[in-house]
């Protein structure tokens, strides 16, 4: 990574942001439109269409508040791994990204065993135009995750060397837009029956 | 002026003497894969999204060649192509309209410019992420291959027209393109995904990386509206990209979010599609008018008039463009109560579009004009969008809209906006830019022969469409002749007329192409500064090298546009420069 | 977008804000899980509008609550959060436009047959599942979703 | 301007026509007052030895009027135009006339199913009259027309009256004409529908009273079950 000569364009900051926080800020302003995007067409399909409560009864609440547990419990590693890292602990910052990545995992696993579940009781992407809003919402979403997963294992690696602990605030940001986005997604899909 | 920035202008000078050059020098011995492929500095990659453009131009104009000689002469085995068939014919009008604004206009006016043009025009030695830069360009030249993969499958490549409506779309059994469609959609998902990548990367770097003392309201036009440009591309394709995934998965899996057999909506599509179409225009249209204030300041020696003006007419354009998308789904099935609101709305936007022309107008006053290549195009974007902004006003107005609408009056007003867009303002831009780019000049003479072969033809393809949209010509019609009423005489004259313009505006890019490549390499040679312009990138040597500045990034004592200064001898004033 | 050569702040400014309150994030953290198990228990009570207030008002406060401490939202430019509420203006804009032909099935000349009938039967065939609940909660949706 | 081409044959189609007179009237008189100005100053400030450019900022309000008048006329004119446009809109599209008439209106790939209530003046009777391609309406009634689809979307084009609605499958979109003129008219569909997109022309017979009656007799039940139309357009479902 540090081999990689960054131009003097990087290190500037006019605004007092830094410059790769401020691009994920960016990068969030433009995630907002396009979750806007898919969410507003179900919610607008969802009010149109009361049968739809039928298919969404067997959305499985429980699985849905531990992932929103899961997901909320690695936003706090997230915002304590920066936190070490405003205190120059690469090692510290390091292990909290460790935690984070852990509970984006076990995201993904409940989420599998949820998935595999419901796949086998008959509702697919297919099954229902519900479903495939479900699927597709919760899909993009989980795509956002595995993202959010490799970048953060980039970033602690570094970390734990003590290379660019900037970053650790930056994808920090990020893990906490994608959070939000579950948090939002919990009542849509799982709650409101 | 420059106080305002002194926590930065110190770190600055110490990153200048070390940092900046060690850098410039590691980059030296690349071999030239390394250099013109995997490059990071931005000026490679504008030049990969400049080239790569231009070979898509080639490919939509050659659709367009196609297609229109089949509408001209019927039934005729087209030269260099062959007969065309409903199915080509519609798979053609597809592929020149998707290319021509997905894989020219935006590659060209946002990436190419942008990438060239934001570090330099702002004392930068390189993008902020230059990394990140490198992968929007390859995920964009990926999203081409798949896009030309397309053409080569079974079925075809994609004729549902580039707004691709479902159910049309959505369904093989409707489109007959079972590959085609999706693999269309997908080379559309990943473009956009390259040109997010890019945007966060333009805005950041504009931002934050600034020369020090450089004020927004010091930056040059064509930066701020490549910027807003670029801003207003994020806030409005985020719907669109949900909307591809969701009919990706109605192509291919079967899902119905737009199949009304399912519970799903197909007016819904035409909303995402159209919230991101027509902020889309805004988004090639304000680099292009930024292109426009450059040259024309520089070649009418002349302070731009009223420039905090321009940029709030701008962002006023890009705020209301927001709210005026439904105006290409009046008679599309949306409910009639609507369409007076956006209508109301489509014709408030002609407001800051018409103020910003007026400012162009009067930055001509009491100039100096000296009609060289670079200003004929320029001075051609005015005039000529003015007709394409005037007829808007026609389909602005629901009530004529109701006539016009799907007709050949559509297609000749938005080729009135998009050609100056994305070919004259295109032309301006790369012949002002040329001796900075390559440190030669082009030859003038011949770009001033092809000035007026494109443009002369240029009118006398489209006013005869206007003229045809009027009698009840409508869209994507491979053939006329059964429709009796389309087929009264003269009609078939203007459609020959149309076309055969239509090949001469394309023999005449051959005489472009060759001065552009003939002078890149053998013409005279151009010094840095050669049109005495103001703004950064001519403070650096042509062309400039690996870190842009080698003399020190550049410190900014001033705007862009202080031409004839009263106080100065020269006439001109670089923003670099301390008195 | 406003003009932003206002000179840096010093780099530790903002952060020692937050940078003292190490036992905050905890704290927030647990007040998070509270709302989670009420946003949780509240639809067992039963009524559809405590549960459309339950889901979507503590969804709200929690995402308040990660943008203000985890984000330290409050604490960054200005031009940030407008940035991002100007993103959620845009949606809602979407919205706005879209829902009149969307999410309504009937309009000045127009009717979604294929809506309405998807609906109609949809009802019908809950109705003919047997489930007294379903019965109950499937019409309250509308009327209690509308506000969203 | 338009009828000069072609023909103005429903009560609105004259409004329409006038709407677009209106509209070019006010944008080509700017267009050239524009174009006059712009030429004139590339002409007039040509660059000349020894003459310097002027330097004007345009900050100043008095410099700004240069712009600003115009500004405030174009919104006074683009105030025209809307209130002209949206109320020929409301009459064409928002309006309902009490109908003499209906008719159903159905789009498929690649043809045009117009079902007219027959004798009896009512829908869904046994002596409707189902014809592809050929709608039959009597000159100065006002008819309503129900638009479907079956597959894809279609765009229902009368040019002679002005007229045009997308047709949505799913939909029932509902509108209104009342013909002036007798004669056979081109209706096209104008929304890209797969191949056969240009192969999709109907016409429109527009007949005096006695024609019509006459074509109504010659369309009895019996012979009209032997033309129904869905043997000869396939079976798409």
């Amino acid at each position: 990574m540090s081999s990689f000569p960054r131009p003097i364009a990087t290190t500037r900051s006019a605004t007092g942001i830094s410059t790769g926080k401020l691009a994920v800020w960016w990068l969030i302003a433009s995630e907002i439109v396009i979750f806007g995007g898919v969410l507003g067409s179900y919610v607008m399909h969802r009010i149109g269409h009361p049968e739809w409560a039928s298919q969404a009864e067997h959305t499985n609440t429980w699985a849905g508040a531990l992932n929103t547990f899961i997901l909320l419990t690695s936003s706090l590693m997230a915002v304590l791994a920066h936190q070490a890292a405003e205190h120059k602990d690469g090692k510290k910052a390091a292990k909290f990204l460790y935690l984070t990545i852990l509970g984006g995992l076990m995201f993904l696993t409940v989420k599998s065993i949820e998935w595999t579940n419901e796949i086998h009781h008959g509702f697919t992407l297919t099954s229902h135009t519900f479903w495939s809003f479900y699927y597709t919402a919760a899909g993009i979403h989980g795509v956002h995750v595995i993202v959010g997963l490799i970048i953060m294992a980039i970033i602690a690696s570094d970390a734990k060397k003590g290379i660019d602990l900037q970053r650790v605030e930056a994808v920090g940001l990020y893990w906490h837009f994608v959070d939000i986005v579950w948090i939002f997604l919990f009542p849509l899909l799982y709650i409101a029956k | 002026m420059s106080s305002t920035a002194t926590p930065e202008a110190s770190g600055h000078s110490h990153d200048d003497g070390h940092g900046h050059d060690g850098h410039a020098h590691g980059h030296a011995e690349q071999n030239f894969f390394l250099k013109y492929f995997w490059s990071t500095d931005h000026k490679i990659i504008g030049f990969q999204y400049l080239f790569t453009g231009m070979f898509m131009a080639l490919i939509g104009g050659f659709a367009v060649y196609a297609f229109r000689m089949q509408i001209a002469f019927p039934g005729m085995s087209v030269p260099g192509y062959g007969r065309v068939t409903a199915t080509d014919y519609n798979a053609l009008v597809t592929t020149h309209g998707s290319v021509m604004i997905f894989w020219v206009a935006m590659p060209v006016l946002i990436a190419a410019l942008g990438n060239y043009l934001i570090p330099l025009m702002i004392g930068a030695d390189d993008m902020v992420f230059p990394r990140l830069n490198r992968l929007s360009y390859q995920l964009f030249l990926l999203s081409i291959v798949v896009l030309i993969a397309s053409f080569f499958v079974q079925g075809g490549a994609f004729g549902g027209a580039w707004t691709s409506y479902p159910p049309l779309s959505a369904k093989p059994e409707y489109n007959l393109t079972p590959l085609g469609a999706p693999m269309w959609l997908v080379a559309v998902a990943l473009e956009f995904a390259a040109f997010l990548l890019g945007g966060i990367n333009f805005v950041t770097t504009l931002m934050n990386s600034r020369a020090p003392g450089m004020k927004m309201f010091d930056v040059p036009i064509v930066i701020w509206m490549i910027v807003i440009a670029s801003i207003l591309f994020m806030a409005s394709v985020g719907p669109l990209v949900a909307g591809a995934i969701m009919l990706l998965f109605d192509q291919t899996v079967g899902t119905g979010f737009f199949d009304p057999k399912k519970g799903g909506d197909p007016v819904l599509w035409q909303h995402l599609f159209w919230f991101f179409g027509h902020p889309e225009v805004y988004v090639v249209l304000l680099p292009a008018m930024g292109i426009v204030a450059e040259v024309i300041t520089t070649f009418s020696r002349k302070k731009l008039f009223a420039y905090k003006t321009v940029i709030y007419t701008a962002v006023g354009t890009g705020a209301l463009s927001f709210f005026v998308w439904a105006h290409h789904q009046f008679i599309a099935g949306i409910d009639p109560r609507m369409a007076n609101i956006f209508s109301v709305t489509t014709l408030l936007i002609s407001i800051p579009v018409a103020e910003m022309v007026f400012v162009y107008i009067a930055t001509l006053f009491g100039g100096s004009i000296r009609l060289t290549t670079p200003m004929l195009w320029a001075l051609a974007f005015i005039g000529e969008f003015l007709l394409g902004g005037v007829t808007g006003i026609f389909l602005g107005s629901s009530g004529a809209d109701i006539y016009f609408h799907d007709t050949y009056f559509v297609i000749a007003h938005f080729h009135y906006t998009f050609f100056p867009i994305a070919f004259i303002a295109v032309f301006a831009a790369v012949t002002y830019w040329f001796p900075k780019m390559f440190g030669k000049y082009m030859n003038e003479a011949w770009g001033k022969v092809h000035f007026w072969g494109t443009i002369i033809p240029f009118n006398f393809i489209f006013i005869p469409l206007f003229l045809l949209g009027a009698r009840g010509d409508h869209r994507r019609i491979y053939d006329y002749t059964h429709f009796p009423d389309l087929m009264k005489p003269g009609m078939q004259d203007l459609r020959v007329l149309a076309t055969l313009s239509l090949v001469v505006l394309l023999a005449f890019q051959v005489v472009f192409l060759v001065n552009y490549f003939y002078s890149a390499f053998k013409g005279p040679k151009a010094e840095a500064n050669p049109w005495k312009a103001n703004t950064l990138e001519w403070q650096a040597p042509s062309p400039p090298p690996h870190g842009n500045f080698p003399e020190g990034l550049p410190t900014v004592y001033r705007g862009p546009y202080e031409y004839s200064h009263p106080d100065r001898q020269d006439d001109h004033w670089p923003q670099n420069s301390p008195s | 977008m406003s003009d932003t050569s206002t000179p840096a702040p010093a780099p530790g400014a903002a952060h020692d804000a937050h940078g003292g309150h190490e036992t905050n994030y905890v704290k927030i953290w647990g007040i998070l899980l509270a709302l989670l198990v009420v946003s949780v228990v509240g639809p067992m009570l039963g009524h559809p509008v405590l549960t459309m207030v339950t889901a979507f008002g503590i969804a709200f406060v929690k995402a308040f609550l990660v943008i203000k401490y985890f984000m330290h939202l409050t604490v960054e430019k200005k031009y940030i959060g407008l940035l991002l509420l100007t993103m959620l203006a845009i949606m809602l804009v979407f919205v706005a436009g879209v829902a009149p032909d969307v999410m309504k099935h009937e309009g000045q000349r127009w009717t979604n047959t294929a809506a309405i009938e998807a609906v109609e039967k949809g009802l019908k065939a809950n109705e003919a599942a047997g489930h007294g609940e379903h019965h109950g909660e499937a019409p309250a949706e509308a009327p209690a979703a509308a506000p969203h | 301007m338009i009828s000069k081409y072609v023909d103005s044959v429903a009560t609105f189609s004259g409004d329409i026509d006038h709407l677009i007179w209106v509209i070019t009237a006010i944008v080509g008189f700017w267009f050239l007052l524009a174009e006059a100005v712009f030429f004139y100053l590339i002409i007039r400030y040509a660059a000349r030895d020894g003459v310097r450019a002027q330097y004007v900022a345009g900050e100043d309000p008095k410099e700004k009027r240069w712009v600003a008048v115009p500004h405030y006329l174009t919104l006074a004119f683009d105030v025209w135009i809307i209130f002209s446009a949206i109320s020929v809109w409301q009459e064409v599209k928002q309006t309902m006339p009490q109908a003499d008439e209906t008719v159903r209106v159905i789009a498929q790939q690649w043809a045009w199913t117009f079902i007219h209530p027959g004798a009896d003046g009512q829908l869904d009777t046994a002596d409707d009259i189902r014809l592809v391609d050929e709608l039959h309406v009597e000159k100065g009634k006002t008819i309503h027309f129900e638009l479907q689809s079956r597959d894809v979307l279609h765009s229902f084009s009368v040019p002679v009256f002005r007229l045009k609605q997308d047709v949505i499958p799913g939909r029932t979109i509902r509108g209104w004409f009342k013909t002036t003129q007798a004669g056979a008219y081109d209706i096209q569909c104008t929304e890209i529908c797969g191949i056969g997109h240009a192969i999709m022309p109907a016409r429109i017979i527009i007949e005096s009273p006695e024609d019509h009656a006459a074509w109504l007799l010659s369309q009895t039940p019996a012979t009209a079950a032997l033309t129904t139309p869905t043997t000869q357009t396939g079976g798409m479902p």
